[in-house]
């Protein structure tokens, strides 16, 4: 039973990461991109750790990933606006 | 189906790894060659976390990821350069860098053959190679290192000599990045979004340091890590435009720079005069003395990577009570 | 002979060549200290797959320990070549 | 069950993959500082499946470290280094 539910949140996981790339490659300009990649991974990544702290049983490791899922979530939020920022002033200086 | 997939995967990470290292190069936008290397250190963490390498995965996250690109970046004009190849002079290219087609066809023809006679010789070491010999050394040894993780006790009980030439090496870096001057220029105030960033990221940095420092003695992590992951988080400061990033001034700052070599010298002369040989310590201290010499060496590694990163002589940082009650937060 | 091994080993090869290249024939010297950053890579790379026994037996310490004292090696040789091209910069007139 | 662990790490080399195509597609320089958040995000992802794939605990910390110093990397890009004026 744990072991279906963490095959289908890794599953899950897996597909957002997917669909964060594809839309990284498809949609047309920076602005898009960030808005589709930084939320897509970033559920994606969740998934995954979720299905991982499930898979691995140990709570001493299901920690660590929360940890490493939270570290990601605040530092892509601030990067991406970084980013965007950059490339707004970049746009604004000819 | 497990070693099947694992050889597509290695396939792609080999086909990133070649063709980022390929693209860095052959752009002439330094700007995008730089990011691309970044990119290219972020790739190569994961190869060393596939061959198990996981020490060398850290160094790599915390160096070749992060510090080099930083030091890379702040090293790129800001205009870019005309890429007209012509008028090479008073820029940073040097004269007679255009070279010859000719010539430039038989440099990439040597450079083919030396992959060639590397491949030749690496083939040829993993056929004969009797590998197991130091490695079952090493293990048999491991117990009288003070240390459990195999990695640390090579760096800093077997092979300690290549340690502590290593902090050599870097003392000397940066006495030759001193000795040049020119401290480069500060960064604009941050906004207040990377402002935020800066208030979370920095004591992660130096907690993470610690943490790293710490658990190198039985597991992957050491001075190395924890250095670097240290002098990022002074980056970071430097990048939000602080002025006081956590270097110490005057004084201070050369003992800190001097820290990791000094305290492993002392070490080393002391066990000699104990009437054992140089810097092979007694099986009951080598744990101690390991994290003591491994403590000091994180803050002189720290220190010479951020200065490294902020150049020349830093005088104008009157920062020596902040610096002073960082360390203590961090040792 | 592992086909990991091998794999990550030719790759380090072809990755040295790449980077020697670079650093012997890129006009910007920026970029040659990137390609000798790559070619540093190549090397770690070797080694690694040298130290690397396939998934089941603990790889070998001491490739892995050379790679991290040759990392932190590169990075302060990196930073030491950046401070001398930033001088040359300024000695050539610019700035 | 070790065979999902090693998919999802194929999948997630996949996405790296995608992602790098950006960064060597560019145009802009965002672009390809975004793209090279994506390929530490994969790589994060990547790093933890292979953690527990090959039993390497430590992963977990080269994971965490690599998505602390991406930010290090993204600050280094957009940092503004101030006009010399002397």
């Amino acid at each position: 039973m744990i072991n279906l539910l963490s095959s289908i949140l890794i599953l899950a996981g897996l597909f957002f990461y997917l669909a964060g790339s594809i839309g990284l490659l498809r949609l047309p300009d920076l602005y898009t991109r960030l808005h589709a990649l930084t939320k897509a991974d970033n559920l994606g990544l969740g998934l995954l750790a979720a299905g991982l702290a499930l898979y691995s049983q140990h709570p001493l490791t299901a920690l660590k990933l929360l940890l490493v899922w939270l570290a990601v979530l605040a530092a892509s939020a601030a990067s991406a606006h970084l980013i965007a920022r950059q490339a707004r002033r970049q746009e604004t200086r000819p | 189906m497990n070693t099947a997939s694992l050889l597509v995967f290695d396939g792609l990470l080999l086909l990133s790894i070649v063709s980022l290292a390929w693209a860095s190069l052959a752009t002439r936008d330094e700007r995008r060659s730089v990011i691309l290397f970044m990119a290219f250190g972020l790739v190569l963490a994961m190869a060393w976390g596939r061959l198990l390498a996981p020490d060398v995965a850290l160094a790599e996250a915390a160096i070749g990821a992060g510090l080099s690109g930083a030091l890379l970046l702040a090293a790129v004009r800001k205009q870019p350069r005309p890429l007209s190849s012509g008028s090479t002079r008073g820029s940073r290219y040097l004269d007679g860098a255009q070279v010859r087609t000719v010539s430039r066809w038989g440099v990439t023809l040597l450079c083919a053959a030396l992959a060639g006679a590397l491949a030749w010789a690496l083939l040829h070491a993993f056929n004969n190679a009797p590998q197991d010999a130091l490695h079952r050394s090493i293990s048999a040894n491991l117990e009288a290192s003070g240390v459990s993780n195999p990695v640390t006790a090579v760096l800093l009980n077997f092979r300690a000599y290549d340690t502590l030439l290593e902090l050599a090496v870097l003392l000397t870096a940066v006495l030759g990045i001193i000795s040049l001057g020119q401290t480069t220029t500060g960064y604009t105030p941050a906004g207040p979004v990377f402002e935020g960033l800066v208030r979370w990221l920095v004591p992660i940095l130096i907690l993470t340091a610690g943490y790293l420092l710490w658990v190198g003695a039985h597991a992957p992590g050491g001075a190395f890590q924890a250095g670097a992951t240290l002098a990022a988080a002074g980056v970071v400061l430097r990048l939000a435009g602080r002025r006081i990033i956590g270097l110490p001034d005057g004084f201070m700052l050369r003992i800190v720079m001097v820290a990791g070599i000094g305290v492993f010298l002392l070490v080393g002369l002391t066990v000699l005069v104990l009437g054992r040989p140089f810097l092979d310590y007694p099986p009951a201290w080598a744990g101690a003395l390991i994290l003591m010499i491994e403590t000091a060496a994180m803050l002189s590694i720290a220190a010479t990577l951020l200065l490294a990163f902020v150049g020349g002589q830093p005088r104008s940082m009157p920062a020596r009570a902040v610096a002073n009650q960082q360390h203590e937060e961090m040792s | 002979m592992l086909t990991a091994q091998l794999l990550y080993g030719l790759t380090g090869c072809v990755i040295v060549a790449l980077g020697l290249r670079g650093a012997l024939l890129h006009p910007s010297l920026l970029q040659r200290v990137v390609a000798i950053n790559v070619m540093g890579a190549g090397v770690f790379m070797m080694l690694i797959a040298i130290a690397y026994r396939g998934p089941d037996l603990p790889p070998d310490p001491v490739p892995q320990a050379l790679v991290l004292t040759g990392i932190v090696v590169a990075v302060s040789a990196t930073a030491l070549a950046l401070a001398l091209a930033r001088r040359l910069h300024v000695e050539q007139g610019n700035d | 069950m070790s065979e999902l662990l090693s998919l999802s790490a194929l999948g997630l080399m996949l996405s790296l993959f995608l992602g790098l195509l950006r960064v060597l597609i560019g145009p802009g320089a965002g672009d390809r500082m975004l793209a090279t958040q994506l390929i530490g995000t994969a790589g994060v992802g990547i790093l933890l499946t292979l953690s527990l794939l090959h039993d390497q605990p430590a992963l977990i910390d080269v994971a965490l470290l690599l998505a602390l110093l991406a930010a290090v990397a993204a600050a280094a890009f957009t940092g503004q280094q101030e006009t010399r004026h002397d």
